[in-house]
């Protein structure tokens, strides 16, 4: 009973920050604010190093390793404002050809209730799979028979749901299929579009729970390693800058605004990697309030440690903040969460 | 403690509501945000017009409930905002009319009201943030002239500005707040060069002003040389006192519209976000009767609010986060992600509240230490 | 147009000072503190000074002075810790024959939907006004025919409610008629017991909304005023307690606590002083909780500037965050109240 | 990571569970609070059974999943809490243990694990609380004695305590932390009086300790004079570490019975708590993990907690106030404001958990220097 990451592990976070490192530095991340386009080649090079393959058996040429060592490495993306569907690769590695090595870019787009249907980068998507609830009245899809020929289906809103409740709950789009309605993304790094609807017509068995609670837990992750970062980012500059003849950081104020930061990080940091541990529904929707909370909060108050320089567009301290939002409204989070917790509450009633 | 108006201003109120019935449908079109000519003269001919009306100067020299009529009933008419006057109207004007020579209040105060000068402000420093006496910028007198080098930093509508108030240091051997002179530099001086500084809200509406052997006569002097750090005390008080009531006004609007809009689009069922809007309904009814209670007070004790202004600035700029906040909640994800949306752009620009003109740490710093009077420390 | 009390207004509020200091001083309080039974002598010294009469017109013995006037007196009583149905005294005044001059203690209390129905100083009134709510279901008296002689009902809860719907929403009873549950107050100088049922025997005609809404605003101006002394205390301690070499108000830390204390108080009183003026339901209900806040916030922070002196019985902290507490639950709060001004800003389409 | 048990963990919890059921129905009736030669009596001959049974120091030398694993079990089945035994078995034990001489450890710590004697604990002074290194507690050498003149506060159990674990100023003249000795001192030697401390909570837990030229001998003394400061961050770290593994077990289950009786009384229709709840229970769940990340750092560490401790006893403590804040609006205003209610009782001794053993300005200082590196300042 350890809950540190071992010695394999650090050495795969390790390799996973040299890589973006190297391969994401900062001249890159401020480029890609100029120019969000994916960088393929980048892509590619995640693929090969195992970014997606990563929890793929070895004999269908994954790395074989588990949920504990991908929120290892996804928080080490977070730290680095990676940009790109890196949750979508990692969890259709499987599942869509050529996903797993890089070489295809695939979206993954949540359309059940209170799913946020937003596309991130779709421009750049090769494909994108549709996840939506199971049941009647749970889905904003077109209905499998709502369009017919190769061309995305007409409808431009949410119609009554006409699937018999039991089928497939996620569907397979090629990138021209939805219909989108335009958005100009907050976070400069994320194009996004909005999905209005989309055609059902190529239905894809996959485990729809599981994704959605592996992609909730592998986005906290993201939130997590953005979180640890603006901790840094305070301290370094609080350990810089000077104002009145001291170094800032001699301050209280400062001083207890970082360690409030980094008490978030702590406490995230535990619930996200025991909630990989476990893998189960309750501790990862936790795990998940608690990232977003440290991650947005924490940019926030290193953008206050930073004071006029954190308000420029050059500083990056924004760029955490705006992709910080981005994640709080992807998977689960906010109200829907809250609540699942509370009525666990009632449910558990013998254990602690 | 009395909330009515007296015969006199709501007369006033009412002459002023009719003439903005008919002086706003007059205007021409809202310049685009990123169009620096076009702004300047939208700007200058609405101060224009409000001076030809009477109404040029109720920015600072007014009785107090007036200035407060003026500003609710502006705003509440949808009229335009100070824009790239507010330097001239709210901080540089009443300066130089408390601290300035009946010359210089002579050649400087005329254009600001009538709308023909535009200022803007040479303050904070790359390295003088909120420890603002930390300033670099140096002037050497040389005959009639300070010869000026330095760089100024947060300069707002400096590409369009005719005027800069600019903090200099006239004597770097004194104590740091001792050495500090307050001159007026016309923007034209050779030397002077305009950089745009970006923010994380988008486009550019500050700038980095580079001075290099930039000439201003010693006669654009205001108050004494060395003298400069209590005229800007003067400065900035008046900057935290009723520079916001426009915006409490705004605010308030909006509260009212994020109402309507959840209602419209079903998130009023939340009851968790329903009563956030009414917790901020009361918090944004109490600072408009702080302001009035600050505008109260600030008319006894001359024309200038206090340290007060403090307590009202740390909890508005607070407020003002929470308000963007909830509109973010109202808006939901697709809404809060838009930077075009206006609540959305919105709140990005209200995290500079906390920060900009004095940050919240700073101002805690005065109230606990000027107003509680709690011993100084670090 | 100045929000400011005027000379005449400060000179009532400095001469309620007065009296409190002289006739319920420290010494006063602590003894209270181990015996809370109210001194009928300093109620009748309050009568006396027009703390009860103090809005009744002059010629009915009243001071004639208005609501600002009231508000301003409450804040002293609040400042000072005074115990005792103070809002009963002053809002039944002109209603029960001897509450005016303090000769009789007089309680109300407040059963209608979401009322505490909590009885202050159950031990020591004379007689109890009941408020209801009008219409039906909204009250859980026994009933205007539920009982009979001049014993108590018995009814031993809420039963349906009987009445017309239009009748009186106020009920007179006498010290010895309704059913109380026991309840061991948790601030010492405020006994309490919880009406579990009384007889609707005695009708009275009251303007109960009004009522509310003056006993909502007393009760602001209670915590207002316990609120600034919670900052005045906390100042005291922290310019003169040393640690570390200095006195502990020249920390960061500590001052800034103390500055957002005052904050809360500047916005409280600028809410509960215009709220008087206007005497309208909105704004007194908005004051109400932004001095809740700033009673409860500030006594908090008063008791963790002062530390582990704070947590002492000795210390007066502990008293003000337990009366704050108490207060809290009195009239207008919480959930109630911020519906109300949620809904407000639907309404107020037009004004701003 | 891993959060799985060895087969022996999971056999040792197996037996202490099974040990727990039968040995808790044994147990005699729980004291009155008031009592306390019952409640000496009572945590005493508790701890003499865990001991005759094997597990009567599993709280200072076991493994620490071991110790992680008996915390939570004992709790888990409702057993005694540490009670008067807390200073022996967490603060004196410990430090004793690894500071004391093989004659030291010998003589005081088979007594405190057997359930023979009650340590209390001789910190705190009036004049310093935040600042422990002000202390004036002066002892003088005398011979073979030290003679002891000061005064002492917030000693919890002093008046059923057999020792005292006592800081006292050895060098006047020495710098503040280069002064202090550790001792133990006998409560029963001559010129000792304790005075009960009534706090804001009710009735008395902790006391004021007078000394009067009290004669400890200098055999007492655990580690080098003059280096008690350093003996005691040994004793501290301790105290911030594991020492709230029970309690949050606990707080999980108040969590638990909150959502439960909101259910029942209809509270659980206010989405508003309904959030709150689930939101600390998202809380608390985290806080377990973070303990279990702390033992485990701390085992490799030798077994003192770090600064780690501060990490989670800021947030801790925080949480702890919300929850019973929370339980609050779950009883309502009867409940909340009723002193003989668990939880409103709870709610009022939680209050002091931002202060004791270092307030949460204190922890931030440390987090901020010892963790971020951050320079010192005030």
């Amino acid at each position: 009973m350890d809950l540190r990451p071992t010695a394999d592990q650090r050495a795969l976070q390790t390799s996973a920050r040299d890589l973006l490192a190297r391969r994401f530095g900062r001249d890159r991340l401020r480029a890609a604010v100029d120019d969000p386009a994916l960088d393929r080649a980048l892509w590619r090079e995640l693929g090969a190093a195992g970014f997606f393959a990563l929890r793929l058996p070895e004999a269908d040429g994954g790395v074989g390793l588990g949920l504990p060592d991908a929120v290892l490495v996804f928080e080490e993306a977070g730290r680095a404002l990676l940009p790109g569907p890196l949750v979508a690769g990692h969890l259709l590695a499987g599942v869509v050809p050529g996903a797993a090595t890089g070489e295809r870019v695939v979206g993954l787009c949540d359309v059940g209730t209170g799913g946020a249907r937003l596309w991130e980068h779709p421009e750049d998507c090769d494909e994108l799979i549709m996840v939506e609830d199971a049941g009647p009245d749970a889905s904003c899809g077109d209905g499998p028979d709502a369009s017919s020929g190769d061309g995305p289906g007409a409808s431009s809103g949410c119609g009554p749901d006409t699937s018999s409740g039991d089928g497939p709950d996620a569907y397979w789009n090629a990138p021209d299929w939805p219909t989108l309605a335009p958005l100009r993304s907050i976070d400069p790094l994320t194009p996004l579009a909005r999905v209005v609807s989309y055609p059902r017509r190529a239905p894809r068995a996959l485990d729809v729970p599981r994704l959605r609670r592996e992609a909730t837990l592998l986005t906290a992750a993201l939130q997590l390693g953005s979180a640890a970062r603006t901790v840094e980012m305070a301290v370094e500059h609080a350990g810089r800058r000077e104002q009145f003849g001291v170094r800032i950081g001699a301050f209280q104020a400062v001083k207890h605004l970082c360690a409030e930061m980094l008490i978030r990080v702590d406490i995230a940091r535990s619930a996200v990697y025991a909630a990989s541990l476990t893998g189960q529904s309750l501790p990862v929707i936790g795990a998940k309030v608690l990232a977003d909370e440290a991650a947005v909060r924490n940019a926030r108050d290193c953008l206050q440690v930073h004071g006029g320089m954190g308000f420029t567009w050059e500083a990056d301290v924004h760029l955490h903040l705006k992709r910080a939002w981005l994640r709080l409204e992807q998977w689960q989070s906010g109200a829907k969460a809250e609540e699942a917790l509370a009525e666990a509450l009632l449910a558990d009633a013998a254990a602690v | 403690m009395d909330l009515t108006y007296t015969p006199e201003e709501e007369d006033f109120r009412a002459r002023l509501r009719e003439w903005l019935a008919k002086a706003l449908p007059e205007l021409p079109a809202r310049p685009d945000p990123l169009d620096w000519p076009g702004r300047r003269a939208y700007d200058l001919g609405w101060q224009r017009r409000l001076y030809d009306a009477g109404y040029g100067s109720l920015h600072w020299d007014a009785p107090p409930a007036l200035r407060l009529i003026f500003l609710e009933e502006t705003e509440l008419a949808g009229a335009p905002y100070v824009g790239a006057n507010f330097v001239g109207l709210l901080h540089a004007g009443p300066t130089i009319a408390a601290e300035g020579t009946d010359e210089q209040r002579a050649r400087w105060l005329p254009p600001i009201l009538r709308g023909e000068a535009v200022w803007c402000q040479g303050f904070s420093e790359p390295d003088a943030g909120s420890d603002l006496a930390a300033l670099r910028t140096r002037a050497v007198r040389d005959g009639d002239d300070y010869v000026i080098t330095g760089q100024k930093t947060w300069t707002s509508h400096a590409e369009i500005a005719d005027w800069c108030e600019l903090l200099v240091r006239t004597d770097p051997e004194a104590p740091r707040h001792r050495g500090i002179s307050w001159l007026a530099m016309p923007m034209d001086a050779p030397g002077i060069t305009v950089r745009p500084l970006r923010t994380l809200a988008g486009p550019a509406e500050f700038a980095e002003v580079f001075l290099d052997e930039v000439r201003v006569p010693v006669a654009n002097r205001v108050g004494a040389e060395h003298d400069g750090w209590r005229v800007t005390m003067v400065t900035l008080s008046f900057e935290r006192g009723t520079a916001f009531v426009g915006e409490v006004v705004a605010c308030r609007r909006t509260l009212g519209g994020l109402a309507r809009t959840a209602r419209a689009n079903g998130r009023w069922d939340d009851p968790v976000l329903r009563r956030r809007l009414g917790r901020l309904n009361a918090e944004f009814t109490a600072l408009w009767r702080l302001i009035q209670w600050n505008v109260g007070a600030g008319g006894e004790a001359g024309g200038a609010p206090g340290a007060g202004g403090s307590v009202f600035k740390l909890r508005y700029s607070q407020a003002r986060q929470e308000l963007y906040d909830a509109a973010a909640e109202v808006l939901g994800a697709s809404g809060a992600l838009d930077a075009d949306q206006e609540w959305t752009a919105a709140r990005l620009s209200s995290l500079s509240y906390t920060i900009a003109a004095g940050t919240s740490q700073i101002q805690r710093n005065i109230i606990a230490e000027r107003i509680l009077g709690l011993p100084k420390g670090r």
